[in-house]
């Protein structure tokens, strides 16, 4: 962490970078927030540690409307998105100065609590152990078993796009991508319909999952749109819940990266990557394999086409 | 005071709904969350806080207001009926029902929302105490006891046992009804967790919060200080902290359109939205810090200002647990403690 | 439960609309028609104060808060004067006479016609739409003549197609005696041989006493000019009223998209005064 | 719903029909005195690419039991290629309704040119038989739009 602070700070000094981009320490061991880093006492409260999952590229957006350079630091995953976002011209690339850090893996909070812990007072990373001191006593965990879901399915330890690399990285990567998708869709249509009642029913409409996605730049979303019926703002009947998550999910068809913000962010827990993979799945099958982010110049699924392509009567066929 | 043991629970909650809906903290999908009890429901008396605040029970995050139908090109409209219906809210936590207390500051004065006020008409509120708080909450801060919470019952679980207490005339009646399943019980158990309590919550790292200058008279200095410029910068325009707070009330009110006639119905809404004051003449808030700067200003200023000083913040921790870029209310007052309002 | 009363109550709540008929649409300029609203039996929907407001509603459209131009003392309809801007309005402007529309209210304080501004001088300025308002209080002032001094009037508007009401300012408030009514449109235009300039330096050139009160309601960017000028001319903060809006939903202060500072636009506004103005966050 | 229920259901069906080819093959099918359920409402549309994902999802809310998108066939576009970013699209949203346990038979794509009248008329036949098959939809619809 210290050499990205010194780095940081350099680059600040010999006006490279006018600000940082980076996550600054929270005030509970696991809650740093991304934050603008202005000079060197600024950087005195950085963090780069296990809880620092928040992809910063989409604030590049507004970071590129701003003069000068940004430093901004991304885990590999997160390059995707940027370049994602460079592709559709939401980014600078002049305006960036992209430092890859490494990463093992990010932490979940919330995988956490689920291992019935309480009281949260202290965390600290040793190696694959999480040592935690509680209100309650002292706990200990494997590090592992407190990431985020997409960690599980690592996309690998490369950044795509970068300046310069500081940190090692490690594919954290054992799960098996499209496992819970295919679960789904080995389902009889009634059990699929009381799995999604169950996970959808529980949506608050808060829009964290929008928000928070790299892929959702829009200005003004379809769903803030008092121009249609679409600003209904809450789920008032089950239908206007798959409403939402169906044609977010489809709006960012081909451009999600699958950088799992959504699910990481979802007060409810709500595994909403299931849309987004779910996609992914089917326009790998149908139309060649295809990850969003892996360049800048590549066209998207949704605006390519062949003479050949599957009819939409397959998905009834293949049953 | 009663007591009952936990394993009877089921025979409690069993009784209770047999003549009223029974709304409690039940996991599904994974999470914890008020709902309405039937006997396969999975009851979690554990976690500490639901994701959603219970809010809902008087104050669904959706309701119709009336429906508009036309007949033979006239119009008519048919109010929605109001709750007329018993019911009982099992399990809310003390910093909850202080903040049911902060919603009836608001829909229970004049002129009164009278669908909210049929639901607290009708609702019991059986409150119970914590026993294990967690570091993120802060009702402390407010004056709240976590070991005594009010309401109309109040309930406290140790070990295996939950200790019964009717506050309210209305907890009486309730209580009467279900009397039969319970032991008489002295205090001695409860007394004793109480104070053990009240030792966790002196030690939990947001309970020395201050509050000092954050009062309805402290507008001008609060607003304009330049502390908002930088703490929003995270701010992601989401709703969650609005969604997930006990005592945030602001609502929409929205048509739709059935085919064979028109809803009208409110929601939750929040001040963090783009669209929240926009007009057709325009937008009086037209950047994210001054949605964010609205937020907490209402909470710890312009509501005290109208209610004796009360604040609108409960320290239930929601926002502080679900926030998607760690930002919050502690944050917020933590970076006035410790920087000044100027600075 | 039989014993509950709420359901008669609540057919009063004050979120639940009544049912109006638009009995009559007169197009004003191009872009405001002013719309007489009856109750269907006729008669008025409500009794109301000068500068109230209420919620008018297009079942499936929308719904929104507009100041009722009429004053209290018309005692047969009431009237909305509104300008052609956005979603509703668009479809307001599309009505035909005899359409029934849903209103509730009145919401919101009131100029204090009985009170401060009893006895005093009147200064009336206005700009474009921002009459709407000032036109309840211009009749109640005007039909209760004898409890009010000298009363003048300052409008403008970008031309002259564009002044509201002008058939009543000509017919009525010009005719009335101690009524001096000032116009001014933005620019040079044919037809026209008053005054042209803005409104503000008009005010300034007329230049009045500070003797009186100002009512004062229009565009924002009028508002501040005219704040400033007023100013200039010895008027002191607590002599001038005007009015606020914000974005309003419910009209009774529970909503929160009007809150401002401590207060609601719709419950403790529109009216304010002001030195009340100046207490208030900078965000109107 | 017993089996003489399920006979006595009608569905409401809801084409989306390209301006340049279904709907004038619509056309020829009712001047050609070739019938096809009136349950069927045709929503005209300038080419089958036009049809945004929300159209489908807005169709069932408001009470269709199945949709169906008619279209020119691959390379006979009115636009050239409206109709290949239709049919990508059309097949993922199909899918992904699938993957919620929406019955497929619900949903469907079929290019029909101008002339084929006969084939608009037995396609929208077997659709609707076979969305009769599957009963009212309650899986996607909205609730307060059922009265």
């Amino acid at each position: 962490m210290q050499e990205l602070v010194n780095r940081a700070a350099e680059l600040l000094a010999d006006g490279s970078v006018a600000r940082v981009l980076g996550w600054k320490a929270g005030d509970l061991p696991y809650n740093p927030e991304p934050a603008y880093f202005k000079n060197a006492e600024d950087l005195e409260q950085f963090v780069y540690n296990g809880f620092c999952g928040a992809n910063l590229s989409k604030y590049m957006i507004e970071a590129s409307k701003q003069s000068g350079k940004t430093l901004i630091f991304l885990k590999p995953c997160d390059t995707y998105s940027f370049n994602q976002l460079l592709k559709e011209h939401r980014v600078d690339r002049d305006k960036a100065w992209i430092i890859g850090v490494g990463c093992h893996g990010k932490l979940d909070i919330e995988q956490i609590r689920e291992q019935g812990v309480k009281g949260i007072e202290q965390v600290e990373e040793e190696g694959d152990r999480l040592k935690i001191q509680t209100l309650y006593g002292e706990k200990e965990l494997s590090y592992q078993s407190a990431m985020l879901e997409r960690c599980s399915v690592c996309k690998g330890k490369e950044h795509k796009i970068y300046d310069e690399l500081i940190g090692e990285s490690a594919e954290t990567g054992s799960g098996e991508r499209f496992g819970r998708v295919e679960d789904v869709e080995a389902m009889s249509p009634e059990a699929k319909f009381a799995f999604f009642r169950k996970e959808l029913s529980k949506c608050i409409r808060c829009n964290a999952c929008r928000n928070v996605c790299p892929a959702c730049s829009c200005r003004k979303c379809v769903f803030d749109s008092n121009q249609f019926d679409s600003a209904q703002k809450a789920n008032v009947d089950s239908f206007e819940e798959k409403m939402f998550h169906i044609i977010r999910a489809f709006h960012v068809a081909g451009r999600c990266t699958d950088c799992g913000e959504c699910s990481r962010v979802c007060p409810q827990g709500i595994p909403l990557h299931l849309f987004n993979r779910k996609f992914i799945k089917d326009i790998d099958e149908l139309y060649g394999a295809y990850q969003a982010g892996e360049d800048t110049d590549t066209k998207g699924p949704l605006t390519d086409f062949t003479f050949e392509d599957a009819e939409p009567g397959i998905v009834a066929e293949r049953g | 005071m009663y007591k009952i043991e936990a394993k009877n629970l089921n025979a409690l909650f069993q009784m209770i709904a047999a003549d009223q809906e029974l709304y409690l903290p039940v996991r599904s999908g994974g999470q914890v969350n008020f709902a309405y009890w039937h006997k396969d429901a999975e009851v979690d008396l554990e976690t500490l806080n639901s994701v959603k605040s219970p809010k809902d029970a008087f104050f669904p995050q959706s309701e119709n207001l009336y429906t508009v139908k036309r007949d033979a090109g006239r119009m008519s409209i048919e109010p929605e009926e109001l709750k007329n219906q018993k019911f009982v809210i099992f399990g809310i936590r003390p910093c909850d029902v202080k903040g049911v207390e902060v919603l009836d500051r608001v829909f229970l004065v004049d002129p009164l929302d009278t669908y909210y006020a049929a639901r607290r008409e009708h609702g019991t509120i059986v409150s119970m105490a914590c026993s294990e708080p967690e570091e993120t909450c802060f009702c402390k801060v407010f004056g709240i006891d976590c070991g005594e919470p009010a309401g109309d019952v109040a309930v406290w679980k140790v070990g295996d046992e939950f200790y019964w207490k009717p506050v309210t005339g209305k907890g009486e009646a309730l209580t009467a009804k279900v009397v039969s399943l319970f032991d008489e019980a002295d205090e001695t158990k409860v007394e004793a967790q109480k104070e053990a309590v009240r030792k966790i919550a002196d030690r939990l790292p947001y309970s020395n919060l201050s509050l000092d200058g954050w009062d309805g008279g402290a507008l001008e200095e609060k607003f304009d200080s330049i502390l908002w410029e930088e703490l929003h910068k995270p701010c992601l325009a989401c709703g969650t902290c609005t969604f997930v707070c006990p005592t945030c009330q602001c609502y929409d009110i929205k048509d739709y359109d059935t085919g064979s006639g028109v809803q009208r119905y409110r929601c939750w809404d929040s001040c963090m939205y783009s669209d929240f004051t926009m007009m057709a003449h325009g937008n009086n808030r037209t950047t994210q810090m001054q949605r964010f700067r609205q937020r907490f200003m209402h909470k710890l200023v312009y509501f005290p200002a109208n209610n004796d000083g009360m604040y609108s913040c409960v320290g239930c921790g929601r926002c502080v647990a679900k926030c998607p870029v760690s930002l919050n209310i502690v944050k917020v007052v933590k970076a006035f403690q410790d920087r000044g309002g100027d600075q | 439960m039989s014993g509950c009363t709420c359901n008669k109550e609540h057919r009063q709540d004050t979120l639940i609309p009544q049912i109006g008929i638009i009995t009559d649409i007169r197009q004003e300029t191009p872009d405001v028609k002013t719309f007489r609203v009856d109750a269907p039996g006729g008669g008025k929907l409500f009794e109301h104060l000068p500068g109230q407001c209420a919620m008018v509603c297009v079942p499936g459209v929308s719904e929104g808060m507009f100041s009722i131009t009429s004053s209290p003392t018309n005692r047969e309809f009431q009237e909305f004067s509104i300008k052609q801007c956005g979603i509703l309005t668009d479809y307001l402007h599309s009505m035909e006479a005899g359409s029934e529309i849903m209103v509730r209210g009145p919401y919101g304080n009131h100029f204090p016609v009985e009170t401060e501004l009893k006895g005093r001088n009147l200064l009336f300025i206005a700009g474009g739409i921002g009459l709407a308002p000032l036109r309840s209080v211009i009749n109640y002032v005007i039909d209760n003549r004898g409890n009010y001094g000298t009363i003048d009037i300052v409008y403008g508007s970008r031309s002259a197609d564009d002044l509201v009401q002008l058939k009543e300012i000509q017919d009525v408030w010009m005719k009335t005696e101690g009524v001096n009514v000032h116009l001014t449109v933005d620019q040079e235009q044919e037809g026209w041989n008053g005054n042209v300039g803005f409104v503000p330096t008009y005010l300034k050139e007329l230049g009045f006493s500070n003797d009186k009160t100002a009512l004062v309601c229009g565009p924002p960017i009028m508002i501040k000019f005219v704040l400033a000028a007023l100013t200039e001319m010895g008027f002191g903060k607590d002599q001038v009223y005007t009015t606020l809006e914000l974005r309003m939903k419910c009209g009774v202060g529970k909503c929160g998209r009007c809150n401002i500072g401590s207060k609601y636009v719709c419950k403790d506004g529109p009216v304010f005064r002001c030195d009340e103005v100046d207490e208030l966050p900078d965000e109107y | 719903m017993s089996i003489e229920a399920k006979h006595k259901f009608k569905p409401k069906i809801v084409a989306f029909c390209c301006n340049w080819c279904s709907y004038a093959g619509a056309d020829l099918a009712g001047s050609s005195r070739l019938g096809y359920p009136a349950d069927v409402k045709i929503i005209r549309v300038p080419c089958s690419c036009r049809v945004n994902p929300m159209f489908i999802l807005r169709a069932f809310e408001k009470g269709a039991d199945g949709v169906i998108l008619c279209g020119c066939h691959p390379g006979d576009c009115h636009y050239s290629t409206g109709n290949y970013y239709a049919r990508r699209r059309m097949t993922l949203l199909f899918s992904m309704l699938d993957f919620l346990g929406v019955e497929n038979g619900r949903t469907r794509v079929e290019w029909v040119s101008a002339a084929e009248g006969v084939k608009f008329s037995t396609t929208m036949n077997e659709f609707v038989e076979k969305v009769a098959s599957l009963g009212e939809n309650v899986r996607l619809g909205d609730l307060r739009c059922r009265n």
